[in-house]
């Protein structure tokens, strides 16, 4: 007998696509604090430019959600309270029980650290001279905090999704981290597309490490979020795979988890496990990002919503 | 307690007539759900007497029809026949799933402690579509944002009741302060299990009554007053397991997951972080190694 | 709203909880308070959800089922005796002639089998010897003639002449003898013993034979009624057209009235038998009879069969002596002066002559037959659907022949296009069709009276949109344009006197229409006064009926309304009106008014017993005040009974009307003011009622070698040809009913969006039973047919229906709601297709309560 | 008459009954609490400016009160809202749901207001208008003209019977009492004897 008797909240392709980017900005933007922090002068060349990324996928991104609303003009309320909600307080609007406001503070915030980023990327590009930026761009509290916040953005909408009565997305606390990993890979997929193309041979090494462990431990969260799925007493997890039908079913299976997993981990690993043709890391990357792609779909579309009938 | 303001479903005396249904259209002056699959004659369910399935943007009332005609409906046993029926409609949760993941301010809590919406607020975002624990907010295709019963908050204001309670025939609604109608409803549970009619129990409040279901496939099992999401200002009488009226059994709400799935997100993000810098650190450790064995 | 106050409510020919779902509300009540609710039906419908007990009955045996109950009450001596004994003609005695059913293959004594009629001589009562009759001078004598004369002179009333004598000398003179009775009911002659022989085969077991009811759910329902009622005790029966609408549908309902009279339960609180009807004004519309046979309060309409062809004749004919109908000519000649107005007057028998008599049956079903025989020109129809009525095809066809045709309505209903219906060939239709679009309740003033036989007023909210105007509007303004036309004078047009004196002059004063765009709308209340009656010289209106005098000096539309207008110390006072804080306890004599005299419980000195003392404190009512020597009602009820006449008052052989009665006779309007359960006269298939089985059933009757009702009217026409009886082809029982959703043909609901959407289409309740046998699935479309056509409706495979054993074989029972039809948003196929035309030799109601069908899986047309 | 017109809420309030208060008032017209919070936010103010009239509801034979509430325009009045009159002690204010929808049987886009013609063997309404005035006056000729073709002096017998064989009116208990006693008295008047209603049927 089911157990949940909600109604689904339709949300599909251009959030799918905002959140899938979003993702990839955040990732990306991870991946650049990464070779900062991790890396030395010889692997500044990919993390300067891989500052160009975050900020006009962050301009895309609310673009796609104003659309999603199909009333642009509202979408202003997330921030700034509208005068007809007289009931709050204050004139800007801030929920801090509900992931959608703090994910959308964050991601304005996000942009401004996007910006800077852009900006660093285009001084070391050498077409314009921001000599004054280096100190701020390069600054260790500067970058933990634009990590920070390009955690909330990739995390975020995991979170929201806990944050329901759907069935699936709210059987789990795994949403969350689930997001951050795959944003993680599709992050470090660009990095290292990048670094393959500008042919930093040392750079991408360390990097192919970086997603093979990434794509390790995304592993690890997905098999913890379907064993607690198999945990609920109400059968989550058998609804999950009755959701998993059509085109999600291969989707999820073969996207999500073949090209967005294994992939990295067969190409990937230190030792390789299985024989597999030869593949340029390029093509692994972009097989990475399809996969991230797929698992976003898979989620937003297997919400199940038990209406009795 | 005395200021809020809630209504009492008592099923053992509705009669589904569907009048609240309609009164509420009336008195809100909303539109048919859809009047293309009525004249393409698509909109026959077959199911009981019940041809407009759930609410909806423009359902804020429904009426559930249960046939319960002996304990097996696939035997010809007709003994003990039931006919279940509940007037559904928003219970205006005392703890709002909808208006706690609200990020606009659109839903918000009236002075009556009912959950009203600001149509001129709400951005249509549809998380609170997904939040509500009973499927009861929708988003309304025509307007972009979404709807629910608002317990007549416009009548409220000018001192009237809700126009369901008030056209109710048989008084299964009633209009009135919580406080009040628990104790009434306490009555007639006590009244009925006087009566030998003891599946009665009370869901929204737990006002301590538990019972036995007397009839249908359910007959045996043992009912308990439930208190929902810290209770529900609309709240039901009912004769059966919730389940059986399309109610969860265990609604709760969303806010349960979010700093656990917050913490586990962090871990992992920590995790992904520690292993970024191990992967960088291997590889230079074994450029070093090369390194040296070139020497 | 009394049933509140039963104990016990047995809903029978009724599903009142769907089709009066506010009036559902008192015994709902009353269940609060512990009554026990019974629903025999044969759906398990909303009704029975709400019931202690669901007792499934097959469609059209209630009969069997009602005399099993009297049966049961007399074997077991369960009857209330001392009611019984004095407020019933139990003790009375009948003609020693007299030949049961039992005795006689299923017919009473006086059978004519060649023109399938009863002779009531062997049915009337034993009496003692009439009083001396004077010799009455020849009809057509002059005036004043027949004064003189022995007996009794009577009160005004009947006192007044016509062209041709004073009555009152000769209605004195048609005073019968007085009822001989047994007051130990053991006389074999007493109704009582007779009674006890025509039911004795109607035992539990044969009710379980004949109605498929299982035994034991019979005998419960037996039992609850006896334990609840009695002394300090009452229980209802609520019927509704579940009861009315077969061939045997007046004796049903007799039926009941023997169970109620048997156990105490007529004119006392919490008792009696509930009529829920189906219209907002259809008691008005029988009261102030738009029928073919009643004048407005219930005045027989002149008959050329019967003695009517003088007003004299009419009156003598029509006045009985020794009931409250003794006051007749009053009632009659008021009515004849509020019609014909100032030239009305006892010289030319108020012109009684111009007035049309009829010539047998005229209502709707043989009308119908005359019509599809090219014999009607034209019709106007007031807000009905008669294109999706009882065979609906036959009506259609017929409707076709006419000539021309107006409708009046909200919508475009099926009958106002019925040439637009799929199997319709415009072209070759001939008729000119009006519509004319009219106006909603709350766009004019007016009264209705509901079902418990209150009368409201209501008044205009709104003009009605565009060209819409209210019906009354309609009428006058077509009474003028006629007056109007023969004023000018028609060549060869007869008898136009009537036309020419008939008053109609309605114009509103200016106040009545200042707030108004339409000027010109005539005024309800000057036509509300007229029914009331007022004095014709003052134009007072008058306080009540025993105003009204047979002299021409009072007028009066219809004298069960007179009161319902009063002048209260020189204001006009309308006690229609529903005016705020006058919902005062559970009879609110001040809201509305409840014709006749705001009595509100009829017969309600029966609550009193025959000393005049309430039969317990619990059901006190109706009592006698010895002290003030008058008759009290606490609860502010009209006492139905002569306010200050003793219950000991001894019966009066010379007293004219209910001065002929005992002060122990609760029933005025009764000859001898006894509840009857033996009625000599009334009813013509029989005294006592006798189950026989529908005219279409699928099985034989298995009480009698007589099937079904012999008297049964028939219509043996092209297009209305009837299932075999008892025959194998249409082997299903289907009965017809509403939903709470809808309402009758659907034109006032069909084409509401919020209604449309509830029930969106014609569907059929089965049994998974039947389903599995025929291979239907729920929700598939299915055909059902009978010799009339088909209809295609969806299946509801429900178990709320149930396969009834009935004599040893199974047979099943369908149900389909009659509200569809092809106009409006929510469309479907029309039920009625297979219903067909056979009524009530009594009153003419159709049987489209029980009826035989073949149900298979599939759609009726491509 | 209107029992009242709402300039006020509290009239309103009056109107519907709340003056007493608890559930049992709750029960009745679904009111009945104190006023302390009223009108904080602007309501939706469907009702300010409406005259509220008593009327009955149209449907079934119970003979429910309800409550019309109709905004007036220029002498051009227009029906907002109808519920169930919580002072009638038939209904005491509730209604079902054919009774709720008796405000959509009145405004409804659907509801036909203009007169219609049909010509005999048209295959639908005429295009042409026709106004009220030139449909009574071609109806009351066809009334006269059927009434003296098909009149019918004395029957067989030769008994007086004066009777209009040839028209037929049907309908009257969806109408007021007013409205079955013209159907009752213009037809009787011009000989006709078939006038039947739902009564029969």
């Amino acid at each position: 007998m089911p157990t949940k008797y909600v109604l689904p909240p339709e949300w599909e392709w251009p959030i799918t696509i905002a959140l899938f980017i979003a993702g990839i900005a955040a990732g990306a933007y991870a991946a650049m604090g990464l070779i900062h922090f991790a890396g030395d002068k010889r692997d500044q060349a990919v993390a300067h430019r891989l500052g160009f990324v975050p900020l006009p996928l962050m301009l895309v991104v609310p673009l796609l959600l104003i659309v999603d609303l199909g009333q642009p003009g509202r979408f202003l309320n997330l921030l700034v309270k509208s005068p007809a909600a007289v009931e709050r307080g204050g004139p800007l609007m801030f929920n801090s029980n509900s992931p959608m406001n703090w994910g959308s503070w964050a991601m304005v915030i996000f942009g401004a650290f996007a910006a800077i980023a852009f900006a660093d990327a285009l001084h070391h590009s050498g077409r314009v001279r921001f000599t004054w930026l280096e100190p701020l761009s390069h600054n260790i509290v500067v970058l933990a905090i634009g990590e920070l916040l390009a955690l909330v953005v990739s995390g975020y909408s995991g979170v929201l999704l806990n944050v329901t009565n759907q069935g699936v997305w709210s059987d789990t606390w795994l949403m969350g981290a689930l997001f951050i990993c795959f944003s993680e890979l599709s992050g470090l997929a660009v990095a290292l597309i990048v670094s393959d193309r500008m042919g930093t041979v040392r750079t991408s090494a360390a990097l192919r490490t970086a997603l093979f462990y990434a794509a390790t431990v995304s592993a690890v969260v997905l098999l913890l979020f379907l064993a607690s799925m198999a945990a609920q007493q109400d059968g989550s997890l058998t609804a999950l795979i009755a959701s998993l039908h059509e085109l999600v079913g291969p989707v999820f299976w073969i996207g999500a988890v073949g090209l967005g997993l294994l992939v990295p981990l067969l190409y990937l690993a230190p030792r390789r496990l299985v024989p597999v043709p030869n593949a340029s890391l390029s093509l692994i990357g972009i097989l990475v990002l399809v996969g991230v792609l797929a698992f976003r779909y898979a989620v937003f579309f297997s919400a199940i919503s038990f209406v009795q009938s | 307690m005395s200021d809020l303001r809630g209504m009492f479903v008592d099923t053992s005396i509705c009669t589904g007539c569907k009048a609240c249904q309609v009164a509420c259209k009336e008195w809100n002056d909303l539109p048919m759900e859809n009047e293309a699959a009525v004249r393409d004659h698509t909109a026959f369910t077959g199911n009981s007497y019940d041809n407009t399935v759930h609410l909806s943007a423009t359902n804020w009332r429904h009426v559930k029809f249960i046939e319960q005609i002996g304990p097996d409906p696939s035997t010809a046993d007709r003994s003990d026949p039931r006919w279940l029926m509940m007037s559904d409609s928003c219970k205006h949760c005392v703890q709002a799933g909808c208006l706690e993941v609200c990020p606009t301010g659109a839903l918000y809590r009236t002075q009556f402690g009912s959950v009203d919406i600001h149509q001129d607020v709400c951005i249509g975002c549809r998380y609170c579509v997904g939040a509500c624990p009973f499927g009861v907010i929708a988003f309304n295709q025509r307007t972009g944002r979404v709807n629910k019963c608002i317990l007549c908050q416009d009548r409220l204001e000018i001192g009237m009741g809700t126009a369901c309670a008030k056209a109710c025939p048989t008084s299964s609604l009633t209009f009135g302060t919580v406080g009040e109608l628990q104790a009434m409803a306490n009555e007639r549970v006590k009244l009925l299990h006087s009566r030998g009619q003891t599946d009665a129990y009370i869901y929204g409040w737990d006002l301590g009554n538990s019972g036995k279901i007397t009839a249908g496939p359910n007959k045996g099992t043992a009912v308990k007053d439930v208190e929902v999401v810290g209770g529900l200002n609309v709240f039901y009488l009912l004769l059966d397991k919730p389940e059986v009226y399309g109610l969860p059994a265990h609604a709760a709400l969303p806010q349960r997951n979010f700093v656990p799935s917050a913490g586990v997100a962090l871990i992992s993000a920590a995790v992904l972080g520690v292993t970024g810098l191990a992967a960088f650190r291997r590889n230079r450790m074994a450029e070093n190694a090369i390194a040296e064995g070139g020497d | 709203m009394d049933l509140q106050n039963s104990d016990a409510i047995v809903f029978m020919g009724s599903n009142m909880a769907e089709c009066h779902p506010c009036g559902f509300k008192w015994p709902m009540k009353a269940k609060a308070k512990g009554a026990t609710l019974i629903h025999v039906d044969p759906r398990f419908t909303r009704t029975s959800a709400m019931c202690d007990q669901y007792v499934p009955i097959r469609s059209g045996t209630d009969i069997a089922f009602l005399g099993g109950l009297v049966n049961y009450i007399l074997t077991n001596k369960k009857y209330f005796n001392d009611y019984v004994v004095a407020f019933t003609n139990a003790a009375t005695l009948i003609n020693a002639n007299f030949k049961d059913t039992e005795d006689n293959d299923g017919f009473f004594s006086g059978y004519n089998a060649t023109n399938r009629t009863y002779d009531h001589a062997t049915w009337q009562y034993q009496t003692t010897k009439a009083p001396e009759r004077v010799p009455e001078p020849p009809a057509g004598g002059a005036p004043g003639q027949g004064k003189e004369g022995g007996v009794g002179t009577s009160g005004p009333p009947t006192t007044g002449t016509v062209k041709g004598a004073n009555f009152a000398a000769l209605i004195a003179n048609r005073l019968p003898g007085q009822p001989l009775q047994d007051k130990t009911l053991t006389d074999p002659n007493t109704v009582f013993q007779i009674l006890k022989r025509h039911y004795a085969r109607y035992t539990p077991e044969m009710v379980e034979k004949i109605c498929g009811t299982p035994k034991e759910l019979f005998i419960k329902v037996a039992d609850t009624l006896i334990a609840n009622s009695g002394p300090d005790k009452t229980s209802a029966f609520v019927y509704a057209v579940g009861w009315t609408q077969h061939t045997t549908g007046v004796q049903l309902i007799r039926t009941a009235g023997l169970v109620q009279l048997l156990l105490g339960n007529i004119g006392r609180p919490g008792g009696g038998i509930m009529a829920l009807r189906g219209h907002a004004s259809i008691q008005g519309s029988t009261d102030i009879a738009s029928l073919y046979n009643i004048h407005p309060g219930y005045l027989n309409v002149p008959d050329a069969s019967k003695s009517h062809d003088t007003l004299l004749n009419y009156i003598l004919t029509e006045t009985q002596p020794t009931s409250f109908w003794s006051n007749t000519p009053a009632y009659v000649i008021s009515q004849l002066k509020a019609w014909f107005g100032d030239n009305a007057t006892a010289d030319n028998d108020y012109f009684y002559d111009t007035l049309p008599k009829i010539t047998g049956d005229h209502s709707h079903l043989p009308v119908m037959v005359e019509m599809s025989q090219g014999k009607i020109q034209g019709m106007i129809l007031t807000g009905q659907n008669p294109a999706t009525s009882l065979n609906a095809a036959f009506q259609r066809n017929a409707m076709s022949k006419l000539k021309w045709l107006v409708v009046l309505d909200f919508y475009e209903t099926e009958s106002s296009v019925f040439w637009k219906h799929a199997d319709a060939k415009p072209g070759d239709i001939q008729t000119e069709v009006f519509f004319l679009p009219a106006a909603h309740v709350a766009e004019k003033d007016g009264s209705m009276t509901q079902t418990q036989r209150t009368i409201q007023y209501h008044h205009k909210a709104s003009d009605p949109p565009g060209d819409a105007r209210s019906d009354l509007f309609f009428w006058h303004d077509l009474g003028l344009r006629l007056k109007k036309l023969y004023a000018a004078g028609r060549p060869g047009a007869k008898n136009v006197e009537g036309i020419k004196n008939m008053t109609l002059d309605y114009a509103p004063d200016p106040a009545e229409v200042a707030d108004w765009i339409h000027k010109d709308e005539p005024s309800a209340f000057k036509i509300f006064k007229e029914i009331n009656g007022f004095d014709y010289k003052t134009k007072a209106p008058l306080p009540s009926f025993a105003n009204l005098l047979a002299d021409g000096s009072t007028a009066a539309g219809a004298w069960i309304y007179t009161g319902m207008l009063q002048l209260v110390n020189g204001q006009l006072v309308n006690r229609g009106e529903m005016l705020p804080g006058k919902n005062d306890g559970w009879v609110s004599p001040n809201w509305g008014w409840a014709w006749p005299a705001n009595r509100h419980q009829l017969y309600n000195r029966a609550s009193a017993d025959p000393a005049g003392n309430p039969w317990s404190a619990k059901k006190k009512y109706t009592y006698w005040d010895a002290a003030a020597k008058t008759w009290k009602n606490d609860p502010g009820d009209g006492i139905d009974f002569a306010p200050t006449k003793a219950p000991s008052t001894p019966a009066n052989p010379t007293g004219i009307g209910i001065a002929f009665h005992d002060g122990a006779s609760p029933f005025l309007l009764k000859k001898d003011g006894k509840g009857w359960l033996f009625a000599y006269e009334g009813t013509v298939e029989g005294p006592i009622p006798t189950h026989y089985e529908p005219w279409e059933s699928p099985v034989k009757n298995l009480l009698y070698k007589q099937d079904r009702n012999p008297l049964t009217k028939i219509y043996d026409v092209p297009g209305n040809k009837y299932n075999e009886f008892a025959g194998t082809q249409f082997p299903t029982v289907i009965t017809t009913y509403r939903v709470t959703e809808h309402h009758l043909s659907g034109t006032m609901t069909r084409w509401l969006p919020w209604l449309a959407e509830l029930m969106p289409d014609l569907f059929v309740e089965l049994s998974p039973e039947l389903a599995k046998e025929k291979g239907i699935a729920n929700g598939d479309y299915v055909r059902v047919t009978s010799e009339r056509g088909v209809t295609e409706a969806r299946a509801l495979v429900t178990k709320r229906l149930r396969p009834l054993v009935v004599n040893g074989q199974t047979l099943h029972q369908v149900g389909m709601p009659w509200h569809w039809g092809y106009q409006g948003i929510a469309t479907g196929d029309i039920a009625n297709n297979v219903s067909s035309f056979v009524a009530d030799p009594n009153v003419s109601i159709h049987e489209g309560k029980a009826f035989t069908c073949q149900i298979e899986k599939g759609r009726a047309r491509a | 008459m209107a029992i009242d017109t709402v300039t006020s809420r509290r009239q309103f309030l009056k109107l519907t009954g709340i003056g007493t208060a608890g559930i049992a008032a709750a029960e009745l017209g679904g009111l009945g609490f104190d006023l302390a919070f009223a009108g904080q936010r602007a309501a939706r103010r469907k009702l300010e400016g409406t005259k509220q009239t008593a009327s009955i509801c149209p449907y079934c034979a119970v003979g429910c009160g309800t409550i019309v509430s109709a905004k007036s325009d220029g002498g051009r009045t227009t029906i907002v809202n109808i519920e169930g009159n919580p002072d009638s002690p038939i209904n005491t204010g509730s209604l079902c749901p054919k009774g709720a929808a008796t405000f959509q049987l009145a405004v409804n886009p659907l509801r036909t207001t203009k007169v219609l013609h049909r010509k005999p063997g048209g295959a639908d309404w005429d295009a042409e208008p026709m106004t009220r005035d030139q449909a009574m006056t071609r109806i009351a000729q066809l009334y006269a003209d059927s009434r003296d073709a098909t009149l019918v002096e004395r029957d067989a017998n030769g008994k007086l019977i004066n009777q209009t064989t040839g028209i037929f009116a049907l309908g009257g208990a969806t109408n007021d009492n007013e409205e079955n006693y013209l159907i009752a008295k213009v037809n009787r008047m011009m000989g006709v004897v078939r006038i039947e209603n739902q009564a029969r049927i």
